[in-house]
């Protein structure tokens, strides 16, 4: 097998010195009725394969899906088809940082720890928050730990969360909640801001989740609502899936919000087909010490050279155990790197520009579709992403579209099968990506499924 | 040579990516449009692949040398697997396209659950949750959840001393009181210290096996009968699945609940850190309560279950995470799984093991074992210091020494039950020319610790881009971001 | 522009730092009348796009080539499909192989150096010759040094190629003679080696190129025409285009060659249209200074310890200008590469493996197509390779194959347009990568092809 | 740490590659069927993983730092090229597959030929030559064949002193009498020495422009028209062409044939040595004479003249090599020249002089520079050693010393006409800050060595895998190649 390295007679040699009788003998421990017998099919699996055989049947089965660089691709609600910089992969499968453990010992994973401080800082700047951690396992997840947080540090049990929310964001602060312990005020899916939530919030309320964009596209005003939260005491809990939309709407921080939460997906990442992601997670520095995660930190060697290190650890699992702040162990690391990357090879001027070029294809591709009779574009101010409302079943819509070979975006109906007055709604997605020629075949597909 | 920061080198106005910005764009952003700087430095291409390539080089990794860290199995990652993550119907597809337009995406999502139920005899499997402690945390929901419809939440769980962090802390998070079960003389857990424990109020107990030092649990099966008696689950910590796979199934050994690390047994890489990915196999009885979304197939193809008003949902606890999980492992594990077959899986066990049996015998007379019988180890190994005992030299000492000497150290003060614990694991991508040398250093290393070389161990690493760095300055005074107040002071001193 | 990392305030500060008004005065020396104006689209050129729109374009572009991969393929006559692990395109992107220039500073250059070290002894025991160089541009150009150094060693200018030797291959030597001033005695297409090529090696003749398998995939003992050509004071040269066929047939050095020139491509190296392949040259050692192209050799530094460094330059044409055993410059280093990583992967056992499965493929497709009505297996001992004739001529019946989505083959008029006998015959090659599903598909394609 | 040969390694037993061979394989070779042993050790696919990731980190490379070697053109590699060239429509496809399948990669090379046809202003080029040298060869092979077709092949090629080794390598390989044109007392070519030395005997003159030491040849219009009156051809080095594309074309300065190092010139990468790529344009003259392979262009789509009898061959001269060229190479090409686009090329020449010329003016009072002008120089600089006299440091040993600072050396001792050459060639691909530190560096090192500190060249380079090697012991004593025996008296040591 090629990646064994061990040759029978190295087997032999070590089992005689290790003075076993027979590679058995090593496992007596296992009861005798739980083990399998030593045929060499031990359990009803197929047996090994060439590398050139798993590459065809991966292959393959790769060949069944469709993929966005495919076809005309609109497709957004949490994640985003970015181009990403070629640099950007060819750098995160450096072995050095592909097959390295975590970073603790830091005098050999200086490499890991300095991508970590300056992704950790590049977050609090675009989240325009005082610090960040290095990473959560994705947006949804780290939305949850926000939560979380606003329970420690407000002692509170009760969370509010917008309208606007992306549904699987709320299903997992639900789940999280309910097997927390703490209540959960959901209130109904708002396309624009309509709800009122600063009503919702009161002096139980632990923390009001609010996103923006909102999961229909809708940018959302937090100033009032952070006012609101805080005059209550309560935090106000920034999520942003489209971390692009940073680089040209105000940022959550300037608006007032406490902890801000992201999916970083946009920048480096890929879609994946849904994870691996990387979650952003920022908040201000005096809530530093409820902070889930881990954390580089700047510190010196004993020459009193500059190095990085994982600190404050204390309030990490390995260390805590029962009373840490969160269980998470793993972070997405090599995600991180690939954000950090591409970050910093767009930088100011290029991460303006992206931001600018996904509006402009987004308020191009409003323009056609609204011109589709029938069609009604619902979210008036937005970054690359909009609702519209269709004659027929969102659903239906969107399917046909994928037969035609257009993925045209998420049916509503798929992300809130109950909320029966968005069936005939769909999310549509625009960003750097499409072309004149996309929009045509878009708008040329959507009149044939419509009439 | 230290290598800058990208924001002491980059500048707002240069840019590694070329826009094809149009003339004229639009706004209709309103109020909201940004008006304030980020203060985001941009690097050219070229400097970009520099800073990285440089940094990279600061990195201990597999791909170097031997990793022997216990518990954390740093073993070979395959490029076949990267290649295969990177086909664009598997890295190019987004998680709310159509059903229609990704049957290969779920058919491979099926196909790995089929290989996780068939590999530890369980009947199903929750895929979505994103790493080992995620998935501990989904067991343990899951384990709630059946409880909960038993209208018995009940209030304890049982975690041997040994155990890893987030055991406790997954326990702690569902509203537990975590009880604590001692170790053995041994290493291993008492049956008889378990069944003291247990009660009508005890939920699960959360065992590592093979456990933290090392050892296979031989009494795990009088344990789980235990534990079921009373009502309640064995959730096992999967960690060091990879010592054990095609030789025994957790399954028959009454496992209720385990997460599988894929970047563990499965070689998805470790990428410094993350990120992971913690299916969950579920016996019978908590099979119900696996959370949303899952695959099913049908005469139609494969449909995903996404919401709890999907009539196939049944009792799903809930939903771990947004999207269904963590595809980019997903094919990594498969195509490992595919390459290795059952045959090599099992072969990749049983070398695991035997490196590790192999580097313990060469080194057990001159490190000590806790320890004190002959019951081979798994795929780890465990040394306590005393060895060290009188030579003025910890086991952290010892461990920086080893980076002088080309290796990244091993697990130390951990598991904690063992005073400065070495916890070696060597794992099956070893050759035994690569153990036999770094068992001759460890063994120079060990004389020259006892001949009263402290400075050469005290002083360690020497040899690295930094030397040993100040933790409890970092603590004590964070610094975790770049900001430009801090770089004109440094400058001005 | 995203490679340019110099910034306008740079060049600005540049040119005042070395005293130029502005960068045309740094072009003074251009004369005026072959200036181009400084507008900014200086010639009848695009302007800069983006990399997403360069990828773009490439990518349509290659989208329009059907890929060896993509369809049942048997095109072989001197570049061969072979499934290349994932590890040896992993290690060759490694910054330090990839953008390393030549080892010239043998301190900052061992990983090269090595490598060049290793992959020599490889080609020296592939070839059972007993020194080998750093490698050639390819194959055939290799073969016209391999001429050339004949005539060196011989002090004669007479060279005879066998007709089993690839067309283009003597095309280059040929091209090559001409311009050098000496003779080439070609002797006509030869498909089992039916022609009597020991009777054309007389006193003159510096040389005797055969191939071996030959173009036409057979088989041909070289040892009787190593007698006579030795016998004559001539070299035999050994030409091998398949050098995975050196896992299963005796090698060109046991039966007696001087010079044994190969293709290397087969190994790591993939098809690539043509180029960049890597030609491997082997010799025996007492022809080791008149051999052409670079060497690394062992040595040692000031304390003893082993290092590699390239060697016996005083060959080459940087030291010895117009007097240099050849022009060359360059070698193919990072296919090298490619080709030992391919090679120390697949080891002994690997190899022999490789060179038995191809050769099974071969012998079961040949059985298949033998078959088909009509068509006739023409090399009855072949290693991946033979030679078919069919009932209509071979140009049409694989440009048919073509549209039915098979690559069968090479018709033998593309590569000897003027033999017009050959007319009708077609090379066709199989390797490891064929399935039963592509023969089912390729004998199927014929015998309606046919029809 | 020294790394071991496969051959210490490896072993025959051992595969990293899985073959699934059926179990009664067919055998139809005959009596020419393999009986001995190759001797080929093998590595498991870890083993092979570290092997060469190891080597990997004993080389220098341009994405470590600053690769100043002049006439080399060590710029950035994008990895926007690499990844273009693994299009499965580009790596993947057979040199002889059929026309009407790789209608692409034709229109690829048609295009990348329009591209450098436009930037030398040049109306045809031969796109076959796989090395800058072997373009060289066949531009002059192109020049031979003009010339017999006139009847008259002439003897003679004139090169400069200054001249690329391969130049007088290749006029002599074609059988001509290489004289040589010395240079003068400012480094370029005096026309009038050429004058003297042109007849009706000299088939061309082959010049360097930008020459060898980095200066832009003032006469080279007068040097063409006497060229061309004598009958003969104007042959253009072009490994300098980096310095002025996109400022002037060689066609406009009289050029007759010119090669193009793509992977100088449009960053295909060395890779260590190669491959490369050797493009040669040519003018209305020569084209007729180019050899096979050219692709042409019809309604029907494009073509491949790929036969001397072909009718669209017409005067073509023959065949340089199998197949059709470096596709790989000029995919690489292409995509660096879209990427830049006409205007980013010429802002690449640009940046390339400007970062000379900056070096020249930070180092001018340091280095010695051994023409006394004030004219700017193109994209390298030439320094000659004046500067260490005396101080008994060489420049190989100012060489070597800079490698201990980290940085790859200049090139040294070329060109040939100046005493303990140095040329520096930044490129276009380095900072400001980086060239900076760069100069910083070689100022020090300047001092260090007016001080007499003569050691630390002397003794340079200490802080690399090997010392200072051996290299004539090498040339006396060659082993090129791993034996058995060598490793066993090794052993025995």
């Amino acid at each position: 097998m090629r990646y064994l390295p061990l040759t029978e007679a190295d087997r032999k040699a070590m089992l005689k010195r290790i003075g076993a009788k027979d590679i058995d003998a090593l496992f007596v421990d296992v009861p005798p009725e739980a083990r399998l017998d030593s045929s060499d099919r031990p359990v009803e699996l197929p047996r090994r394969r060439s590398e050139l055989e798993v590459e065809r049947t991966l292959t393959r089965m790769a060949g069944r899906n469709v993929s966005a660089g495919a076809v005309p691709f609109f497709v957004g609600a949490g994640a985003y088809k970015h181009h990403v910089p070629a640099t950007v992969d060819h750098l995160i499968q450096r072995s050095e940082f592909l097959t390295a453990y975590t970073p603790y010992q830091p005098e050999v994973s200086q490499g890991t720890l300095q991508y970590l401080f300056e992704f950790q800082t590049q977050v609090a700047l675009l989240t325009g928050m005082e610090v960040a951690n290095a990473s959560m396992y994705d947006g949804s997840t780290g939305c949850g730990e926000a939560v979380l947080m606003a329970e420690r540090v407000t002692k509170r049990r009760k969370a509010v969360l917008s309208g606007g929310l992306h549904p699987q964001y709320r299903a997992v602060v639900e789940n999280l909640s309910h097997f927390g312990g703490s209540t959960v005020h959901a209130l109904p899916p708002a396309l624009n801001g309509e709800e009122d939530i600063v009503s919702a919030i009161d002096s139980e309320t632990a923390c009001v989740v609010v996103q923006t964009p909102n999961v229909y596209g809708s940018l959302t005003d937090l100033e009032p609502i952070a006012r609101a939260a805080h005059e209550n005491g309560a935090l106000l809990i920034a999520v942003v899936t489209e971390v692009v939309s940073l680089g040209a709407v105000r940022s959550p921080g300037e608006m007032g919000a406490d902890i801000v939460v992201a999916e970083g997906q946009s920048l480096g990442v890929g879609l994946s087909f849904g994870g691996p992601y990387v979650g952003l997670f920022a908040t201000r520095e005096k809530f530093l010490r409820q902070m889930p995660g881990r954390l580089a930190g700047e510190t010196v060697d004993g020459e009193g050279k500059r190095g990085y290190v994982l600190t404050l650890s204390t309030r990490e699992q390995h260390i805590r155990r029962e009373r840490a702040t969160s269980n998470i162990c793993t972070n997405s690391g090599l995600c991180c790197l690939a954000f950090t990357i591409h970050l910093s090879l767009l930088g100011e001027k290029g991460f303006r520009d992206l931001a600018r070029l996904n509006h402009h294809n987004a308020c191009l591709l409003a323009d056609r579709l609204s011109g589709v009779k029938g069609v009604e574009v619902l979210t008036p101010t937005f970054f690359n992403e909009f609702t519209i409302r269709t004659p027929k079943p969102g659903a239906e819509v969107v399917e046909a579209l994928a037969q035609k070979g257009i993925l045209g975006g998420v049916p509503v109906s798929r992300l809130e099968p109950t909320a029966d007055a968005f069936g005939d709604l769909i999310v549509v997605a625009s960003t750097e990506v499409n072309t004149d020629e996309d929009r045509d075949a878009y708008e040329t597909a959507l009149k044939e499924v419509l009439a | 040579i230290e290598e800058p920061l990208i924001f002491e080198v980059g500048s707002t106005e240069v840019t590694g990516v070329d826009i094809d910005l149009p003339e004229a764009p639009e706004n209709r952003l309103g109020t909201l449009a940004r008006e304030q700087g980020i203060g985001l430095p941009g690097l050219s291409e070229p400097e970009a692949m520099r800073h990285y390539v440089r940094l990279s080089r600061k990195n201990y990794a597999i791909d170097l040398g031997i990793y022997p860290l216990g518990s954390c199995t740093m073993k070979h990652n395959p490029r076949l697997n990267e290649k295969a993550v990177r086909l664009a119907g598997f890295g190019d597809i987004h998680p709310l396209q159509p059903e229609s337009t990704v049957q290969g995406a779920l058919e491979l999502i099926d196909t790995l659950a089929h290989w996780l139920k068939t590999l530890t005899g369980l009947p199903a499997v929750a895929m979505s949750p994103k790493a080992g402690a995620h998935g501990e945390l989904c067991g343990m929901m899951a384990i709630r959840a059946a409880l909960e419809a038993r209208g018995e939440p009940r209030s304890i769980v049982l975690v041997p001393e040994s155990a890893h962090g987030t055991n406790p802390a997954t326990a702690a998070y569902l509203g537990y009181k975590v009880v604590s079960v001692p170790a053995r003389e041994d290493g291993t857990v008492d049956p008889e210290a378990v069944k003291e424990r247990l009660s009508e109020d005890v939920a699960a107990i959360m065992l590592t096996n093979p456990n933290t030092c090392g050892l296979f649990e031989p009494d795990v099966r009088e344990i789980a009968e235990a534990v079921h008696e009373v009502g309640a689950y064995f959730y096992c910590d999967g960690a060091n699945f990879n010592a054990i796979m095609g030789r025994t199934r957790p399954g028959d050994l009454g496992v209720d609940a385990m997460h599988i690390n894929l970047h563990k047994t499965f070689s998805t890489p470790h990428g410094g850190g993350g990120p992971g990915a913690g299916p969950v196999v579920l016996s019978e009885a908590l099979a119900p309560f696996a959370p949303l979304p899952f695959v099913v197939h049908d005469e139609d193809g494969f449909r995903l279950v996404e919401s709890l008003d999907d009539d196939a949902a049944g009792e799903a606890f809930g939903r771990m995470t947004a999207f269904h999980g963590q595809m980019g492992m997903f094919v990594r594990a498969l195509a490992y799984m595919m390459s290795h077959g059952a045959d090599g899986l099992r072969q990749a066990a049983e070398d695991a093991v035997l490196n590790a049996n192999y580097v313990r015998a060469c080194l057990k007379d001159t490190f000590s074992l806790p320890y004190n019988h002959d019951r081979p180890c798994m795929h780890e190994v465990l040394f306590d210091d005393s060895f060290l005992k009188g030579t003025g030299v910890s086991t952290l000492d010892f461990a920086k020494a080893m980076i002088d000497e080309g290796f990244h150290p091993m697990t130390v003060y951990f598991p904690l039950v063992v005073h400065g614990a070495m916890l070696i694991e060597p794992t099956e991508s070893e050759s035994k020319a690569s153990l036999d040398q770094f068992v001759a250093t460890l063994r120079r290393l060990a004389d020259a610790a006892r001949d009263g070389n402290t400075e050469r161990f005290t002083g360690a690493p020497r040899y690295t881009p930094v030397g040993r760095l100040d933790e409890t300055r970092a603590a004590r005074h964070p610094i975790l971001r770049w900001t430009p107040e801090q770089n004109a002071s440094q400058a001005a001193e």
